[in-house]
């Protein structure tokens, strides 16, 4: 395989890979400060993704201005699933660690609400922000790149950047660390436990609200498409780190150009095979991902 | 007489089905160091999480200043003045020194007052000072022990509650904390100590109180219990 | 769209209801004629099995309101759907529900081959004749079953047409492509095609230089197109649904690779008008599609019956008539036209008709097929694919030569995107 | 303190004496019904309800009582149809004996896969189990043929008709379907109640209960879990076998897919893991509301069944952590009295 | 009776940069009772799990009956006849009385009927024969700790390791389990127990050896060891000499 085709490789693997960091930011975010998997985390930006259709489609919307929508919208949601879903459980369980396995149980049955209603609701067609919507592909040494590809992976690293500096500089964010490290000594510092749960929970949808209106101008939308990006977000922050942010990123990015440069020398079939097997590897000899701390 | 600060009368508490404390008189008067003494599994830290609020309130009532603050939420029962210490290590570990202090002034009423508290929680603990920017989990026992005083110190209490400060630290790193305990308390503030390491804690206390199978068998001055020969028994079986 | 769905089903439920109350109260003057539809309403291709079922709809509709089934005194036709979810067992579980509960006359159905070929079983067993609409896995008509007859056309009829239309290009103009791309979804269908291109491609002296399936829901084509475009061949044959065909074909777009004799599609997303909804016009310019039914029949077509469905397909759906819909309504035209001939609901008399049927003019041929008669096994002999390409935006056939309209001539080799 | 979900969902033993009323009468009802039950859509119905009754009690046999949610245990249903389909078309062996062989590769994997991934907790074992089923799906998807075997990928394995022939595995009505379904289901359950009082089920309880304590009291987790998860796997190959000579016809898609997976685990879990009865009254509950679902809306309500799934989940791991059996039983237990044990 | 039970060489364990335990050396003889004692963070638990299985010694031998048991699994020291309990009472909690009891029983009977006999005869060993059908986390705190109790000594050990066993317990019940331990020495059971109440320690053990900082710092008869300065000194910290001694 020539330098070109391998240097394009890696291109398409960074800029697929940083979307799927981004996508995935959210999932790693709640794991960190709740210790819950949240199975319908793909549930949510195929949500998302509606909600940037409907309002091009009904309101003549630019998408990535639906992100205003978007955004608060994921948010109210993602803190309703945890402070109405969620928290009892956890509240039942508050003389234990909460544990994950319920939780995990309780958002497969989210997913399963979330993604079943969305059939009901929009059906099962195929949809898809029309033609007229067109931000330009250009072309880096012969290699052309996607403008809306390049926003949303940009993105990403814009949004990682920027969680983790609020998480490191402002009060919320300490008091989501601090949640997140020794939830005890939190309350006992005065920190409002339940609020930052579900403010953790609503931040990390929000990501998704975003990433929906950033990726909704060029990915058919289906009720479907949350199973497929989910699946991708666990093998991203399983690699990156459960609960680390720069993890999520550098998660995607090993996939997106795994998958990449794989997929010229096998089929992209025994690629994503061979994802999955890294995937499994990781959970057995490094559970604590790329980026975590052992 | 001057009213208590903190007040807790008849105090019920446990874990799922089992009651650890069977009804808990105590009473912090304003400026004084108190002293909760009894072997290991006697409900002494089961004390200090139900007034904080952690676990649940079954029977009784807490008053602090005057205001009931038993079954608040933890955050709200910080805002309100009462303010733990916890046992062991309870830092963020990942975080560095300043920032466990910043987020032990998370409350309302701390947070304006932010930047001179720390500035004298460094004048007390210096050592946290010159390692501002490490992270918790790297430091010693000794000043991971500190920094836990200065994170609670942080929240303004106007109680503050230490779980056995001295718990794994090497001799000459109890007698600094505990000199720097007793600086703390000419401020207005009282303390509500947990101690195994009776001997010190007893000769700094103005009172105390001992707890056995979650009641209180004993209480007195520190002294009063320092020269008690049953003490002795009971801790040594003599 | 989403109100519209959930109209429909509040209707539905009443309906029922309704039905349910006039079928206790008083009896119909003419028994009405009961035929089950097993479709994927939801799952994987529920959007494709929404697109037939309006078409069964629409047809049924129509034959009701011309005063049902004449040699039955008029009896309505009462279309009993069903939801296979795409999945092998529930297709059989609501066959089985169908046939034994509903009491239908003749089933149709069930566009997946993984379900329609153990469906079709249980309906042989059952002695109900059943008419395929949609699956084309050839071994559904090579059991030596009595009661299972297909409209449409069998897989290797589609491989074979795809290259036959090659054949027939490069014969016209004087040059063609010699390599092959394959990139198609990696379930049933598309391995299947991609299976008996190979072995065509090969009897025709075609190489295939990529051969690559794609599992289903992609979200990045980005790696198969870098593929491609390594290998340089000089055409790719694609079978991909929906979702997957828009995404393939917006990057295609979007990353410029320049395939002088262009895209082949075999239906799937292309022959989908969502797909054509949801992209500029431009991005599907001169890319062939092979459908199961000729797109510009409409606008050869005088049979007010055709014309009136495109209508109420796009009152239905908001879009006009697939082949998906399409074949719906071939398939209750043949089942009416059976009906009529049987002169009864009786399913061995109707299986017998269905054996005679010799279909030459009317709404069954909205397909473009020129006949419908079953041979043996019940394939219709006379299906076949036609094949088109995108001028201007434009659907315009191709292949066969004879279906072509006068104004249509084929833009081979394709002009590179810098040129468009 | 590490107590999960399904510790806290148990109860062991159970009614002993009663229990084993239940369970003969319950399996002596199925057994009569078809004097009642004649027409075929209803036999065909319970002949589903049964199947997945009898998959839910085979996810249960290990993950209801050591409290580890699999989900990927379609994987395992898969190689029981595969082998004794291929073994059958291939070799012409009995259906009856490849179920077998397909139980045996399962009953390997099982192993192989449980030891590296069971001390993994909680989602991190769940995610492992769904990456494994997924390899093994996709895997299958996509070759035509591997070592001279003809996998024929996505497109399926179909089962020549032979007729009625008791060595085919082929019938030509429902009823010996019925019967060879309900007879696998009593022997899982009589594996169940039986296995809930004999040494593996004391040592699988122990390990859930505390796994600590349980290492301290002579229990290799390791071993126990490992053998519970062979058999489990063993029993749902044999139903992957059931379900191909069923409908003469298996895929990869369907077959090993994760729905597969969330159906036997959702109904385990709904009915009451880690209880010999619950993934039979979860089936009972769940199949039917599927079918109706489907029956009364022919699809208009897309999905509806899938909702109702989800939010009876919720439901009952916040409301009834011990599913749904729990308080049918403290209903049994006031009105016809009897020990709580 | 001169025949020893348990030898430990030379243990160490390090976690990250903390000794946890140095170089601890003691032995055990058979039908003895070993009281281990010593102030909060000593390393006694750590040397205890090291023991019983369940941490891997970085350095050091433990013997048990002659035989080299180090860094063996729980469920193997278990079964070479060594049983412990927990510190934090770990009941099976939706499993009964007996039901947890037969656990232990299966260390070593795969009979079910005999492990049931047997675990209601432990129960009432235990005195909770009337509470034999009840779910474990429907019992008391103490009445679980004896539970624990039975549980181990239904694995039929010949050592018995016993962590904290009346911790929280009222005088009367920790007088119980004062006499349950006897009860159990007196079936011919080694008992290592560490213990926070002294009061109990005294009168039970033979011989009691103190942990400080993770050495051991004393060695011997009960009445002799607390009265070793270095002991009232890791207890009572620096100024332990007061008056009233």
């Amino acid at each position: 395989m020539d330098a070109f085709i391998l240097s394009y490789a890696v291109v398409n693997g960074l800029l697929q890979g940083a979307i799927y960091g981004g996508v995935a930011l959210g999932l790693s975010l709640i794991f960190g400060v709740l210790r819950v998997v949240n199975f319908a985390h793909g549930s949510f930006l195929m949500l998302s993704l509606y909600i940037s259709f409907w309002c091009w489609s009904l309101f003549g919307m630019d998408p990535y201005l639906s992100a205003l929508i978007n955004i608060p919208a994921m948010f109210a949601l993602g803190y309703m699933v945890q402070s109405v879903i969620i928290a009892p459980l956890i509240k039942r369980e508050s003389a234990m660690v909460v544990e994950p396995l319920s939780a995990l149980l309780l958002t497969a049955g989210v997913f399963l609400v979330m993604d079943n209603a969305a059939l009901m609701a929009f059906g099962p067609d195929v949809r898809a922000l029309q033609a007229g919507y067109y931000v330009p592909t250009i072309v880096v040494g012969g290699i052309p790149i996607s403008g809306q590809r390049l926003i949303a992976a940009l993105a990403a690293f814009a949004v990682a950047g920027g969680i983790s500096y609020w998480l490191r500089h402002s009060d919320m964010g300490r008091a989501i660390r601090a949640t997140a490290q020794n939830r005890d000594a939190a309350a006992m510092s005065g920190i409002n436990v339940s609020s930052v749960y579900a403010m953790t929970f609503g931040l990390g949808c929000s990501v998704l609200g975003l990433f929906g209106a950033l990726i909704a101008p060029f990915l058919p939308i289906s009720p479907a498409i949350g199973l497929a990006f989910g699946i991708k977000s666990f093998i991203v922050v399983v690699l990156g780190g459960l609960g680390s942010i720069s993890g999520a990123i550098v998660g995607g990015i090993v996939i997106g150009v795994f998958e990449a440069v794989a997929s010229q020398f096998v089929t992209a079939t025994s690629a994503s095979i061979g994802s999955l097997v890294l995937f499994i590897l990781i959970l057995i000899f490094r559970p604590q991902g790329i980026m975590g701390r052992a | 007489m001057t009213s208590p600060v903190l007040e807790t009368v008849g105090v019920r508490a446990g874990y799922g089905d089992i009651e650890i404390l069977r009804g808990i008189d105590i009473v912090l008067p304003p400026k004084s160091i108190v002293a909760l003494i009894g072997a290991n599994g006697a409900g002494k830290t089961t004390l200090l999480k139900t007034i904080s609020g952690l676990l649940p309130l079954r029977a009784g009532k807490i008053a602090l200043n005057g205001e009931q603050i038993g079954g608040m939420m933890p955050h709200k029962v910080v805002e309100a003045g009462f303010v733990q210490s916890p046992e062991g290590k309870q830092l963020f570990p990942d975080m560095t020194i300043v920032e466990n202090l910043m987020v032990g002034a998370h409350s309302k009423r701390a947070r304006g007052r932010r930047e001179e508290t720390m500035e004298e929680v460094f004048e007390l603990f210096p050592i946290l000072h010159e390692r501002a920017k490490q992270r918790a989990g790297t430091m010693s026992g000794g000043q991971q022990q500190m920094l836990a005083v200065g994170r609670a110190l942080m929240a303004l209490p106007r109680v503050l509650a230490l779980d056995e400060p001295s718990l794994g630290l090497a001799p000459i790193m109890v007698s600094r904390l505990m000199d720097s305990i007793e600086k703390v308390r000419h401020r207005d503030l009282s303390i509500l100590i947990i101690e195994q390491n009776i001997f010190q804690v007893l000769k700094m206390a103005d009172h105390a109180y001992v707890l056995e199978n979650g009641e209180i068998t004993k209480q007195g001055s520190g002294s009063e219990l320092l020269a008690d020969p049953h003490l002795r028994s009971t801790y040594l079986g003599l | 769209m989403s109100k519209s769905n959930w109209a429909r089903s509040v209707q539905k439920v009443l309906m029922a209801g309704a039905m349910t109350a006039a079928m206790g109260s008083s009896a119909f003057a003419a028994e009405a004629v009961k035929m089950g539809c097993v479709l994927p309403l939801s799952g994987g291709s529920a959007a494709v099995g929404n697109q037939t079922k309006v078409g069964v709809e629409i047809a049924a509709k129509q034959i009701n309101d011309a005063g049902g089934i004449k040699s039955l005194d008029g009896a309505m036709l009462e279309v009993v759907f069903a939801d296979s979810q795409s999945k092998p067992d529930v297709g059989v579980t609501e066959t089985e529900r169908v046939i034994a509960r509903e009491n239908v006359s003749v089933l149709c159905g069930a566009f997946n081959s993984a379900v329609t070929f153990p469906a079709t079983e249980v309906a042989e067993r059952m002695k109900t004749p059943w008419v395929v609409v949609g699956s084309v896995k050839d071994e559904i008509t090579e059991r030596d079953f009595k009661y299972i007859f297909r409209i449409n056309n069998k897989a290797t009829y589609d491989a074979r047409e795809q290259i036959d239309a090659m054949d027939m290009l490069k014969d016209e103009f004087g040059s063609g492509p010699k390599t092959l791309a394959m990139l198609y979804e990696g379930s049933d269908w598309g391995r299947s095609h991609a299976a008996n291109v190979k072995v065509i491609a090969a009897e025709r002296g075609y190489e295939i230089v990529v051969d690559e399936a794609a599992p289903p829901n992609q979200t990045d084509f980005g790696n198969q197109l870098l593929k491609i475009r390594a290998a340089k061949p000089d055409a790719v044959i694609v079978a991909l649904y929906t979702p997957d065909h828009l995404l393939f074909t917006r990057q295609m777009m979007e990353q410029r690779l320049d395939l002088p004799f262009g895209v082949h599609s075999v239906g799937g997303g292309m022959e989908d008008p969502a797909f054509y909804k949801a992209l500029p016009p431009e991005a599907a310019f001169y890319a062939f599609v092979q459908e199961d039914w000729q797109i510009d029949i409409l606008k050869v077509s005088t049979d007010p019956a055709i014309l009136s469905a495109d209508e109420a397909t796009k009152a239905a759906l908001g879009y006009g008539m697939s082949a998906y819909t399409a074949q719906g309504i071939s398939a209750v035209y043949v089942i009416a036209d059976a009906l009529e001939r049987a002169k009864s609901a009786d399913r061995e008399a109707l299986r017998a008709a269905l054996a005679e049927t010799d279909i030459q003019s009317g709404p069954a041929l909205v397909t473009g097929y020129n006949r419908i008669k079953f041979d043996e096994q019940g394939q219709n002999t006379f299906a076949h694919g036609v094949i088109s390409q995108n001028i201007g935006g434009e659907r315009k056939t191709m292949w066969p030569k004879e279906n072509r309209a006068a104004d249509s001539t084929p833009v081979w080799p394709v002009p590179a995107w810098s040129d468009r | 303190m590490k107590t999960t979900i399904a510790a806290k969902s148990t109860r062991s033993g159970g009614l002993r004496l009663n229990q084993t009323t239940v369970l003969v009468t319950i399996l002596l009802v199925l057994a009569l019904a078809p004097i009642v039950v004649t027409d075929s859509f209803t036999l065909h119905s319970m002949i589903m309800v049964l199947f997945f009754a009898y998959m839910a009690t085979s996810w249960n046999f290990v993950c209801g009582y050591v409290g580890q949610l699999s989900l990927g245990h379609a994987m395992f249903n898969g190689m029981g149809g595969y082998v004794s389909v291929l073994m059958f078309t291939q070799l012409g062996l009995s259906p009856w004996l490849g179920m077998l062989f397909g139980g045996v590769l399962a009953m390997v994997t099982a192993v192989l896969i449980g030891l590296p991934t069971f001390r993994l907790k909680g989602p991190y074992f769940t995610l492992t189990m769904i990456a494994f089923a997924e390899i093994v799906r996709i895997w299958i998807e996509n070759t035509n043929e591997f070592a001279g075997i003809p996998l024929k990928g996505a497109e399926g394995l179909i089962v020549p008709n032979r007729g009625d022939d008791f060595w085919a595995f082929q019938f030509s009505t429902k009823l010996p379907y019925y019967y060879i379904i309900l007879s696998f289901l009593a022997v899982a359950l009589v594996a169940t109640a039986w296995m809930e009082r004999s040494k593996l089920g004391f040592c699988l309880k122990a390990i859930r209960g505390d796994r600590d304590a349980a290492e301290a009291l002579g229990v290799n987790p390791t071993f126990y879990t490992s053998l519970a998860f062979a058999i489990s796997a063993f029993m749902t190959a044999i139903g992957g076998s059931f379900y191909a000579q069923f409908f003469r016809y298996i895929n990869p898609e369907r077959s090993m897919g994760l729905e597969l997976s969330i159906d036997m685990a959702v109904m385990s879990i709904i009915g009451g893991q880690g209880t010999v009865l619950g993934p039979l009254l979860g089936a009972a509950i769940l199949t039917p509301i599927a079918e109706i679902a489907r029956g009364e809306f022919g699809g208009g309500l897309l999905g509806l069944h899938l909702v109702v799934y989800g939010l009876a989940l919720m439901l009952c791991v916040l409301y009834f952590p011990k599913g749904a059996i729990e308080p049918i039983r403290k209903l049994c237990l006031r009105y016809f009295g009897g020990n709580e044990r | 009776m001169s025949e020893e039970i348990l030898r430990v060489q030379g243990l160490s364990k390090w976690f990250g940069g903390l000794q946890a335990v140095k170089d601890v050396n003691f032995s055990m003889q058979r039908g003895e009772i070993l009281g281990l004692i010593g102030p909060n963070g000593a390393g006694k638990t750590t040397a205890f799990n090291m023991i019983a299985g369940f941490l891997k010694p970085n350095s050091g031998s433990v013997h048990f009956a002659g035989k080299d048991m180090t860094g063996h699994k729980p469920w193997d020291v278990c079964r070479a006849g060594v049983a412990r309990t927990f510190q934090l009472s770990k009941p099976f909690g939706d499993m009964n009385v007996v039901e947890n009891l037969m656990v232990g029983g299966f260390a070593r009977h795969t009979d079910r009927s005999r492990n049931e006999a047997r675990a209601f005869e432990i129960a009432e060993f235990l005195g909770l024969g009337d509470r034999a059908r009840s779910e474990a986390q429907s019992l008391t705190a103490f009445d679980r700790r004896k539970l624990e109790l039975g549980r181990a000594l239904c694995t039929e050990p010949q050592l018995l390791l016993m962590d904290e066993v009346v911790a929280g317990a009222t005088p009367s019940e920790a007088e119980e389990m004062v006499q349950l331990v006897r009860k159990v020495r007196d079936r011919g059971v080694s008992i290592l127990i560490v213990e926070h109440v002294m009061k109990v320690i005294m009168s039970l053990s033979d011989r009691v050896i103190v942990f400080d900082h993770g050495e051991l710092i004393a060695d011997g008869k009960p009445a002799d060891v607390v009265s070793r300065p270095e002991v009232l000194k890791a207890y009572f910290g620096e100024n332990y000499d007061i008056a009233g001694a």
